[in-house]
């Protein structure tokens, strides 16, 4: 019998090894596995990559990771904000790598991952730093720069809804990258709200198959991660 | 079925494709994604053992559908890849073309189980064109399941009807994907592809390895 | 105010015009958007290429189109079926043009069309006859075949429900390539059972949003194109 | 606001921001499906005719977003690519980046306004980056928005704080994307971007030409 569910966040997350590439779903705190990613913290695995839109804000979620030591190298889109204090001092002193990859290129680079894709053309960022060193090709007379496809060993996804087979569903704008990363994975683990039984997900209103879904885990009450960084609080590893 | 297998006065035991099927569900775990090809793959659905549970996909835009509904259920906007009616178990789901064939693609299906007109001993696949120039052809998913799923496990007979071998040293007809098949499952034998031809698991009951040598155009190691 | 319904069938497909690339939904008779076709086959546009995963069964739909001498090239993974009579005795005689695409490649193109993805690797063909001509590169020690995006003036698509902003849900497996092409038409022409409020359609559960639809029509009761070929029912321009 | 806009003693009427987001949301046809980058862009959805129907597109995955939420109504999964919380209107819906960014790139946005460091006169556009290697870099979706969308309108100050022209003859700035730019909206004027420069639609009142070529560091046409 297939049950994907895990019984707890500790067990979810126990055996993602030391230079792991995890992949964190979220945009700014939408969506964003602050749960998750906190037992990663408390697991203890380092000389992470991590794939995620940004690098963080306050001490919780990827920036308390970062903070930790955890994390060799991010490749995201927006590491910069009024909050991100952790990367900003982490990048200043060359403590961790940064792959700046516009955000469109990381969720298609992403989904080609998913898809048995492994690199296509884009017209973004051609003509740009961005582009440097990379292939350059024209398609219909413009410039399209070769990109190729970001996979990771774990993805460490915040859904809604599970059921036992995996599959999910999103909340609004926390949908953002749980599909793609679930796709792109060799492992995913979801933190849901809430597990349902199977057959009452609707086939139609399923977002990401459970074929896409390594493990989920109930998290009733998720962090709220803005409301810990407003606080000032600064998750340390226990 | 009993048959004479070899038409050399041995008497062994031709598996049906029922039963080749049956041998091909043994072989699948529980809690595997997979996609059965059109037609007798088809099959291997009735045989996985009621306390596994494996999840069908259909290429169309199907996870988890399930057996052929009665006529009076029959609904057209739920068919396999067959274009036959099946219905939905109780955690299916449905997608779009393009999320379907990136499950493909992707490396998500655990296993994809086939039919052919040929497997060489390298593991290339030919099940799309027998290659005649006059026929209209058609591939469909062929191709993408070949080259995509995790596993390719081919369900054949082990011979043409003239009895020519359809295991062979290399392909005599055109390619559906090059160094994909994993093992194959005939009428005669199961067979592991390996580095340097098949490899014997099992031959039906009464064919002996010289008789099933004999009807295979391609080296087979035995453990 | 944006309101994508219109009146009538004739007019949603009033301006196709001749020599247009048309994109149809459906695999086998599961999300053919039958009742388009016969009004495009009524409207008389002529020098067509098709794109769609099949070419139609008895005289009807598709087929239909073939049979009334209107299509010159199509585009397709599956043209052969028990019942393929049409493209059958078409291509025997060199009065249709093919070009035979694998379905996820298929699938693939048009919606790397939609996507603004000119050309993508592909593992699907390499080492076959149908990557002949075409360029192959290794991408982790496997040949991958460049296939181009694929697109169209006008997608022709069969939905169960629409609202005013175009906004779409399927039914079941006739979901199929309907999202997609409607991302890679510069016109989708959509025929659904059934309008419904704005706002009736949960935002959770869009399929197709409507950004990707350019007209939507109803038609409550399609035409039923398995009992039609089973029938014998021939469709003729009228 | 009435300012000394030339600082050379010409009394012209230097638009505000809000001036300026209400000259653009003129520009946007009922229907449109539009981005308004983060920061000042934002505002031209407050300006849009009440008769006129436009869809917001925000690139974290939302179609058809409304305005602010009271702060009881606030809720954290529905923010905008700004992180900013809005509502969501009737015939919105959500969708994973991966689609949003699809519709980005695959031309299906009609306009993303965008603001901007520079505009040559060529129409490249620098909003990214400043160059400076002691920043922390981040790009966000402004490469794929500028590469994408149908068309491009750029809202900014005509000069730098310091009195540097924005718009210019070449990026000194690096570039976000290459041609792109379509139309200028300062807070001096109204420019398309054409061939050999840029083509003055509007000045503000009070502002001669030789004035807002003092001001501009590319070339002027006018019509």
């Amino acid at each position: 019998m297939i049950d994907k569910q895990i019984a707890t966040i500790e067990a979810a997350v126990a055996d993602i090894r030391d230079g792991a590439t995890v992949m964190l779903s979220g945009f700014g705190e939408a969506g964003h596995p602050t749960d998750l990613i906190h037992a990663l913290l408390d697991q203890g695995a380092r000389e992470l990559t991590i794939i995620a839109n940004n690098a963080g804000n306050g001490y919780v979620g990827v920036a308390a990771l970062i903070n930790a030591g955890r994390v060799r190298r991010i490749v995201c889109s927006f590491p910069k904000s009024s909050q991100s204090v952790v990367f900003n001092e982490f990048y200043a002193r060359g403590a961790i790598e940064l792959e700046l990859v516009p955000q469109g290129t990381l969720a298609e680079r992403i989904r080609a991952a998913g898809a048995g894709v492994p690199a296509f053309y884009t017209p973004t960022s051609a003509g740009t730093p961005l582009a440097d060193g990379k292939e350059v090709r024209d398609f219909g007379g413009r410039p399209h720069v070769l990109e190729h496809a970001l996979r990771a060993d774990v993805a460490l996804v915040k859904a809604e809804t599970a059921d036992r087979w995996g599959n999910l569903t999103y909340r609004k704008a926390a949908r953002n990258f749980g599909p793609i990363m679930c796709m792109a994975a060799d492992l995913s683990i979801v933190q849901v709200r809430r597990h349902v039984g199977l057959g009452d997900i609707d086939p139609e209103i399923v977002v990401t198959p459970g074929i896409f879904v390594g493990r989920t885990v109930t998290v009733a009450e998720p962090a709220d991660e803005q409301a810990l960084i407003a606080s000032g609080y600064r998750r340390e590893p226990t | 079925m009993t048959d004479n297998a070899t038409g050399q006065g041995h008497n062994s035991v031709r598996r049906t494709p029922d039963e080749i099927a049956a041998r091909i569900a043994q072989d699948i775990p529980d809690g595997f994604y997979v996609n059965l090809g059109i037609g007798q793959p088809e099959k291997v659905a009735n045989h996985v053992p009621s306390e596994r549970e494996v999840v069908l996909h259909s290429e169309n835009g199907i996870l988890g559908f399930g057996p052929t509904p009665a006529d009076a259920d029959i609904d057209h906007d739920l068919i396999n890849a067959g274009k036959k009616p099946v219905t939905l178990k109780d955690g299916g789901s449905f997608f779009h073309h393009a999320d379907s064939f990136a499950m493909i693609r992707g490396g998500h299906i655990d296993l994809c189980v086939l039919g052919a007109y040929q497997v060489a001993e390298n593991g290339d696949l030919a099940n799309w064109s027998t290659g005649k120039t006059d026929d209209v052809p058609g591939v469909g998913g062929a191709m993408d399941l070949a080259a995509g799923a995790k596993r390719i496990f081919v369900m054949m007979t082990h011979t043409t009807k003239d009895g020519a071998p359809k295991l062979v040293d290399r392909l005599t007809y055109p390619a559906t994907a090059r160094g994909v098949v994993k093992r194959v499952y005939t009428d005669l034998a199961v067979l592991d592809v390996v580095d340097g031809g098949f490899q014997l698991v099992e031959a039906v009951e009464g064919l002996s390895l010289e008789d099933l040598r004999a009807r295979t155009g391609a080296t087979i190691h035995t453990p």
